[in-house]
Formats: C-alpha cells, structure tokens, sequence
C-alpha cells in the first residue's frame, strides 16, 4: 500500500493495521525518516527552521506503486507500506514512513532498506530547506546513490 | 505537450507548468530542452546544469533521446531529495 | 534503553518517546517480532495455538544492557531500544520490539538487524510453543547463527 | 553455589533452581556437569547432548573449563530462541 499525504501519520497504527489479521507474519521491518534541526549548506551545518517538501503528484505515486511491487517481486513479503509526506514540516516531523512485514526477518529487512535507497534517489520529491541563509534546496548526497545502487548487483550478490 | 517544472527549475523559469503545441523540428527531449533554453534567461538558467536534470515522459524516467508528441506530459526536475 | 517485562507495548508510542526531544535525529528504524501461527516441528509445519517465553531474570537484562551499549559503540545512534517480552503469547502477540534511532539511515538498520540478530543467539530466552503434538520447544535455527556471525568480521567486513 | 536450570533442562531436572555445596574435587564446570550427571537420570537426560549446552556463571556465558566456587551463580540451559 502506499499512500502520499499532507497529514501525520500514526506509526503504532500503522504497523497494527499492516499486521492486522495476518498472523503468518513473523515480523516488521521499519523505517521512519525525521526533519532535521540542522542541514549541511556549503560544506557547514546549518539550524533549519522549517522544511518544504515538493513533489510531482501523479508521478509520484505512480513510482510508489511500481517500486512497492518491485519489493514484493524480490523478497517474500506478506504485507509492505510507503507513506510520504508532502508540504510544509517542522524539525523532529516524521517525513516518511516505511514497513514490510514477512515470516522472515531478513527480508523484511532488505526490503524495507531497498525502498528507502529507492526514495532518496527515484522518488519524484525535493526538499526546501528553510535556514538562516534562506531557503535552500536540499542537493543529492553521493552516499544515497552508493546506496541505491547495491541493489543493482546481479543476483546473488546481496 | 504539457510541461511541467519542479524545485529551483520550477522558481527560475517563474512557471509549475505550461502548454504547447510541439515546435516543428522538436522530436526529442534533448531538442525541447534546445528550444525552452532559446525562449529566454529563465529557461536557460533553469537548464544550465543539464547533465544534473531529469526527465519524465508520461510520469516515467526516460533519456534524452527519448521522443516526445503532442498529447504528452513532460516534465523537467532537479535530482530528487525525498525520503 | 532496554526493558524485559510481560505486559505488550505500544510500538507508535515507543518510538515516539525515543525520539522526543532530540531532533537531530533523521531516522529511526525498528523491528517487531510476531508471534506466527505455524511452527516447524520435525521438518514440516504445524498450526500452533501459544507460545510461553521462559527467560533467566537478571541476566536477560543484563546481556540486553551489554548488547544494547555494543551497538551503540559500533553506530553513532542517538537512542536505542530494546523491549522483549515473556510469558504466555498467542499468534499475531508482539514478541519483541528493536528500535535505533540516527541522524544516518545505513547506521539505524545496522544496528536495527545487529540487535535482533543477537537476541536470537545469545539473550536468554527460550520459547515453548503449543502444537497439536503437544509443547515443542523451539529449536535454534542454524540461519539465525550464520546472521549472528556476520557480525564478527573484521572491520570493514561489513 | 546456586544452580538455575531453564526450558527442556529445568523440565528433566525437576527443579528450576537448587543450592548446593561445591563437592570435592569440583572445581570447573566440566567437573560440575559430570558431577551432577551423577545424580540421576533427570540430570543425564538433561545433559544429554553436552556440547549444545550452555553455561553461564554468574550471568555471564562460560566455556566449560570456567572455574566455579562457592558463592556463584551458575546456569546452564539449551541454545536460546528468543527475538
């Protein structure tokens, strides 16, 4: 499932209803991503005041659903979530919310580190950074390409 | 074509989105991009670095020489942050 | 933090409270261990109906403590949390809750799978699941020591 | 010293906990699992497949040629299966 929304989300709720019903489900894998109080400008932290989050609606959800079956096509997953937020968010705001639950442990998570790798390089979002010298746009960090890009090894190779 | 524009290409070019009808000898991506940055400082501007930018055909990545026709959305973005 | 204790937690509310008021972290990755409905009893599956957690009080807790303090050596987190209950549960009960938090996404999961895959070979629990042949106990899985061992390696290694 | 048994070795024991005196001529572990197998046939059952056994003294895992003394904590118990 996955779901593109302004609003919080309640995590507890959200593994519950995931898990809800399903109890071949040996266990959740998840990944909650949080705004920062500080953000790299230029090569120094920053404080941030505030964070705005664009996205490309259509898109964005139609790579959501692709990516979430792609999850799905690689490990053994009885049920998988992606919530992203978009607008305006504050320090210590969730931004993200990723679970995958699966009878097995590592699957879920590998799974679950595959969609976050994913997100940070292929989802259609981009962060507006509020800081003390104005608003700036969050740039790529090299490490989440790195990351990403373990998927890609051939099979075996994980 | 409708186009869209996200981030600081969004900002330089002052539009989220516009429509036209394909220029003649616009056949591809890379001949849009071309003939946007012909149009003026903003469009130039917001594809200076265009090795660095992305391109969506129809909501889906796709390289330069991609085609593009009338009917389709394209858009045009900075590398994503999200996550 | 850890806690051994019998009652079920709020998983949303644990995490919440692991990360209140330091918003410098930029994530928190979790785990929750279910109890399934089938068990593998002499090769094949069997429906089980509970599972009672046995453990050692005291030195659960204190392998807990040993263990979280490792992880927080080996990762820069900015919390920890490790919450496993005993006693009687029944399938779809939360058995086990593993929270880092980490301004570093890589560094949450690591440690994240670090922690559960110690408390699955080394922290003193041992699970009594009802079958319809009767209690089993359950048997270690020689998958869970080969995870466990990936730890070892030299640094670098991983 | 103070001896805990957990799971399926507390189940064949009989007991989850018994105190007794380190015997003469016990001074490791090793000595102490030999002694008790002496016991009994609950105690053999128990200690039946040795080497999957773990020790543990005063809270701490022990490889079995770990001194004991009186005073100490000691438990042994089958390989674990919790998370």
């Amino acid at each position: 499932m996955i779901r593109v929304q302004e609003e919080d989300f309640d995590t507890g709720a959200e593994i519950a209803a995931l898990t809800a019903d399903n109890t071949a489900i040996g266990g959740v894998a998840t990944f909650t991503g949080l705004v920062r109080d500080m953000a790299p400008v230029d090569g120094s932290d920053r404080p941030i005041s505030a964070m705005t989050l664009e996205h490309y609606p259509g898109m964005t959800e139609k790579k959501l659903a692709e990516i979430e079956a792609e999850a799905n096509r690689r490990w053994p997953l009885d049920a998988s979530l992606i919530i992203h937020r978009y607008g305006r968010l504050e320090p210590g705001d969730r931004i993200v919310l990723v679970a995958c639950a699966s009878a097995h442990r590592q699957a879920a998570f590998d799974a679950c580190e595959f969609l976050m790798d994913w997100l940070k390089t292929d989802a259609p979002f981009w962060k507006l950074e509020d800081t003390d010298a104005g608003g700036v746009w969050v740039e790529t960090r090299k490490t989440d390409a790195t990351a990403a890009a373990r998927w890609n090894e051939p099979a075996g190779g994980e | 074509m409708k186009i869209f524009y996200f981030a600081w290409m969004r900002q330089r070019i002052g539009l989220a989105t516009e429509d036209i009808a394909r220029p003649d000898g616009v056949a591809t991506v890379d001949e849009l991009i071309d003939w946007l940055i012909a149009r003026g400082d903003g469009y130039a501007q917001a594809f200076v670095k265009r090795d660095a930018i992305r391109a969506a055909v129809n909501q889906d990545y796709v390289p330069f020489d991609h085609p593009v026709a009338d009917g389709d959305e394209i858009a045009f973005f900075p590398p994503v942050t999200g996550g």
